[in-house]
């Protein structure tokens, strides 16, 4: 039940792409040749236009969906559209989660006052979100302390709330984590922002040991880009590897040369494929898979 | 850390440490004095930034409105602009918390520029993070950054304007909060920024309220202020807000117009706090310029620097409240304005000021007997763009400026 | 009238009921108060010009010379340096004296700026003569002078610079004597000017000896400023003149060399009081560059104020008398302290200015336990000149300006 | 004896022109031409680079001396060199007389010493006019006040003063003039710089009023460019007229349009003929010239 089902089995890989990049139908096949690629979970961007929380990677992709025209509206057109099997999560910044209720609201008094103020918050997305089967979050930038009425919002649905996990994360902060969160936790590698690095980082250990006790997945992200990488930090103990950088670079390399939508999609395919099987030689390393 | 529905903490979770240190330490050094923090920080405001800086009586002004009206000369901090209360208390708290390296983002290069300035002050090496486009066309800026030893990182991502600056300042900060501080510029991010900075720029409204009394018997009947993210304003306001007879006026920018082109996603203007509805931008829940989606608009103002499209969560709540009056001026009224404060008082404001003298103009006798104007800024940084704007409209104040075609010569 | 042999009043005949007139004006109002003139006068000062200005501890630059350095603040006056304190003063004293129009010359533009600010503010009409050569070079400052109001009348006689508007001003004195007072911009010029500019500056002093026994507990070793025509150099002596204990020292600008092109008619420097001769200058007899024959030299300095071949009659007294030190600071010396002032101390200085802090660095074991050193203005006005010579020069401090060769854009 | 005796018999013509302008061999020619013209005394500018007295007609023109080369060295070649039978002033800046004596006084020492104060003020420079046959000095910059070396040098050599009479000028200045000035005396005839105008003012008869009891001759300037001109301001008492400005015109426009020398000077010579003919024409009628 949830998105705590794709980690069941074996360590999930969790893509990441922004929908509508570089345009809706591209996006449609790249996110499809993720899922063909062996995706357990699928984080789909709604691109915000100030996006605070991400490297200049993943920046660049949203100023490039954003340009293609994608909105709230469209997104949930492109999740329906979408002919994968694979569990969707939506990531995207509070705003447009909060005002969608509001323009919402407004539309429906047609004008009659000039309050905007919101008496549903982020009811109507999640409503919307679980209608065309969305069936998670991530919101870089809600604190938890400040994730209520969506987390209500999700319960109502039956939906996944995610918090991101920073290494510096502790204590009560990481306390009202645990109270909200579901489907599974996102344990952020090491400091900074969204974005492919060189390296594994120390802290992603340090991390997993202090989530240990939690009974939801830890999927493990920022800076992962090969399959050593993953299998790396599978073998650490991480329950699912997050990656986006690594594949929105292909997207972009690929919109910038004007190469064939195949082309890009199998690169991604190959991408994914390849991470994928990095988790599960992680997982074979792992001394004794604890849950099951 | 909030006002009442305003504020907050709307960050990334690698910045919740940053911030939760940040607020520990504003309780400690700025609000009980620890280690006399705002001991020092009035001091060198006072040395090295120039205050306290005068309440003048507008003669000309006066006589015009029949009104006795007083200027707050923020124009005469160093730097030439109230922006400097706010970087140097920063800075010097980044300092008191250990940090050893300061970051910031700008747009116009006014918030760079006192930031630069604050940290060679304080021997703080600093980077100052500012788009592209934003480079090629405030190089003066640039220069002064530079001069004062501040690195520039031009930000290259997306359109290469002030908000790319933010995200990247933001990454940056998420990289290395353990030994970096990053100075916000006005009342707006998340807690505690908007009280923090709040607190080093009300010196504005404690001068005033005091030179206010000692110069007309008793307080002011009016206070306004121009507003873009609010920092003058609330400086100007902060301490006149328990004294309920006097009414705070915050003026931003009115742009060609208070319509929206929902379709492009502009606004033509900077009127977050009559316009703009609630919802959450760099890390707080204010009120803001946006989309019926939620998309922030790109607002748009004669004035660089109320050109934002969001404002401090504080000066939302208080207008919400009722304790300050919204109110707006467009860019024509602000350019006669600007002309008019230049010649009949021989105080050049910046743009963003010359709202506020707008707003003067044209509600002068809504205003009561005493009216206290602040002074934001100096407009020295301004002339280019005001003789283009000028040369673009019949304003009956604006001067002849054919001296500079009749002898031809380069560019300003 | 006179300092010793300097001084005097060398001018046309026609002149002379204007500057008689104004002497008597000048011992009324300004050495008795007639009328609470100096009540007035410097109530405006601080109201209007924002003084006192501070005299802050320069933390960086003490550490490095094992030297208590302390920078009297000019440069936070209104308009951005001491210019204002005489402005202010003679064009309210035009108005003591019942005039009605107010004339100025300029050559880079920062007296004329001054007058302009101080004509606004007092509400009398005002035009500046300024040569087609500087007007085209110095158009920002164009745009301030007519921004305040002022008419600027270009002067394309000869070669259209400074010398040329001097003239033309004198001629339209000469013509409007009854109701047109000349303000001349530094202690230049026959009596009263010297003596009357000099007091309106002596301020500076005043403040400044009064900060210095507050602050250190006693007198400075020495104080140290730049010199062109002299107004910020007396303005800082002043009251110091009769502390025999405290070194003077006035450091022009050495240009390129002190050797001089007797055939061109070209010093490559400013240095009057190092290295000129007696004679007559625009109305008094004090020292001066020029050639054998007594032509009046084209001087130089990267510094566009300091670019004068005479000097204010007192000052060469006052060195021919042994009372003040006579020092030179070359280009390259000047732009270096520059950059050092503005990245050490968070203060970018005038170019001006600048020769005081590169004497400081040549001399600082020469001036004592405590110096003073005036930062007579800002250096806003002088960005790019000094990106251009900086990037002709090899500097150690001097910053790397190619990030904005980085992102392209256009001029500054 | 002395300058007193060109306007001994009938009211003098006075013009002025800078010495060499536009170069030293045309200067020569046009002086020259107004002697056949009916000078009775010449003013020959030597050009300061700071002519704070001047309208710009005239600082223009010596801005073409200086250029063309002209010094207090030439200007006495330039003087020698001039086949005249007409008394000639030197018109010059104080500063020029002054360095006279410094420089020769340097050159004398050889830069023995740095020291550059002169020993000698004026009288080197005095001495060397009387030598090549200048009578008499017009110094607008020098007041009163300070002439009295160069006062001294004159009777040494032999030498006029002549002071410049503002409409402003009287009381005790007047005095301090009157008791130094010699040859003639230059009354301004009305208030500014010199230059030609198109009328005369009212402010004339009130200075020869003024200087009616003085023993020099007075010759009136500033703004004379017509015969008529002279004829009216003769008439008004006046006992010559200096005519500078409207002299230079005409040198001004022959140089910018590369006019022959010759038409030049003889253009300078018929209006030298008009305003001489013009002061003789006022003189007549005058109720009685009271001098002789």
């Amino acid at each position: 039940m949830g998105l705590e089902r794709a980690f069941a089995d074996e360590p999930a890989f969790v893509p990441y792409l922004a929908a509508g990049d570089p345009s809706y139908e591209e996006s449609l096949a790249y996110v499809e040749a993720l899922a063909e690629g062996g995706a357990d979970v699928i984080e789909l961007g709604l691109p915000f236009s100030e996006p605070i929380a991400e490297g200049k990677t993943i920046q660049n992709a949203i100023v490039r969906s954003l340009d293609a025209g994608m909105t709230p509206g469209r997104f949930f057109e492109f999740v329906a559209d979408l002919d994968v099997d694979v569990p969707l999560v939506c990531m995207t910044y509070y705003n447009l989660i909060y005002q969608y209720g509001n323009s919402e609201a407004k539309r429906a008094s047609e004008n009659a006052s000039g309050e905007t103020a919101s008496q549903e918050g982020p009811r109507p997305f999640v409503e919307k979100a679980a209608d065309v089967g969305i069936e998670g979050f991530v919101v870089p930038d809600l604190p938890a302390e400040e994730a209520r009425p969506l987390r209500d919002a999700c319960d109502e649905f039956g939906l996944d709330l995610i918090f991101i996990v920073a290494p510096t994360t502790e204590g009560d902060r990481l306390d009202r984590m645990r109270e909200q969160v579901s489907g599974y936790v996102y344990v952020q590698a090491r400091m900074g922002v969204t974005g492919a690095r060189d390296d594994v980082d120390d802290a992603t250990g340090a991390s997993l040991a202090r989530l240990s006790d939690w009974d939801v997945p830890k999927a493990v992200g920022f800076g992962i880009k090969t399959g050593d990488h993953a299998e790396e930090i599978v073998a650490a103990g991480a329950d699912g590897v997050i990656v986006g950088s690594a594949l929105v670079d292909i997207v972009a390399e690929g919109h910038e040369n004007g190469r064939p939508t195949e082309a890009v999609a199998d690169d991604l395919e190959s991408l994914a494929r390849e991470l994928k099987q990095g988790a599960l030689r992680g997982a074979q390393e792992r001394p004794q898979p604890e849950r099951t | 850390p909030k006002f009442g529905e305003y504020g907050g903490q709307y960050v990334p979770e690698a910045l919740m440490p940053a911030i939760e240190e940040l607020a520990d330490a504003y309780e400690r050094y700025v609000l009980e004095n620890e280690d006399g923090f705002m001991d020092e920080f009035r001091r060198r405001l006072a040395d090295f930034g120039g205050r306290p800086t005068p309440l003048q009586r507008a003669e000309q002004l006066s006589a015009r409105y029949d009104t006795e009206v007083y200027l707050k000369r923020e124009d005469l901090v160093h730097g030439g602009a109230h922006k400097l209360n706010n970087a140097l208390g920063q800075v010097l708290l980044a300092k008191y918390m250990g940090k050893e390296r300061i970051i910031a983002e700008t747009g116009a290069g006014q918030h760079g520029t006192a930031t630069a300035m604050a940290a060679a002050h304080l021997d703080m090496p600093c980077e100052i993070y500012m788009g592209e486009t934003d480079i090629a066309r405030q190089r003066p800026n640039v220069f002064r950054m530079r001069i004062n030893g501040a690195e520039v990182n031009p930000v290259t991502v997306g359109r290469g304007t002030l908000k790319e600056a933010i995200s990247e300042t933001m990454r940056d900060w998420a990289t290395t909060v353990e030994e970096t501080h990053y100075v916000i510029g006005s009342v707006v991010g998340p807690h505690p920024f908007p009280k923090m900075v709040r607190d080093f720029q009300s010196v504005i409204s404690e001068e005033a309220r005091e030179q206010a009394i000692e110069k007309t018997g008793g307080l002011p009947d009016s206070v306004v202020a121009c507003a873009g993210g609010g920092s003058n304003t609330m400086g100007a306001f902060a301490e006149f807000v328990d004294d309920t007879g006097v009414e705070l006026h915050a003026v931003e920018a009115g742009g060609s117009s208070l319509e929206v082109d929902e379709e492009e996603g502009v606004a033509p203007n900077s009127a977050t706090l009559s316009t703009g509805g609630e919802g959450v931008l760099h890390g707080a829940r204010t009120k803001l310029l946006q989309d019926s989606d939620g998309q922030i608009m790109e607002s748009h103002s004669v004035s660089a620097g109320l050109d934002y499209a969001g404002v401090g969560p504080e000066l939302a709540h208080l207008v919400d409240e009722g304790r300050v009056i919204p109110a707006n001026v467009d860019d024509d009224a602000a350019l006669e304005a600007f002309h008019r404060l230049s010649q009949d008082e021989g105080v050049i404001p910046a743009l963003e000021t010359a709202h506020a003298f707008g707003y003067l103009e044209e509600h002068h006798d809504e205003l009561g007997d005493t009216v206290v104007v602040n002074v934001s800024g100096r407009g020295d940084k301004d002339l280019e763009t005001v003789v283009e704007e000028t040369s673009k409209r019949d304003l009956d104040v604006a001067p002849d400026m054919s001296v500079l075609n009749r002898v031809g010569g380069g560019g300003l």
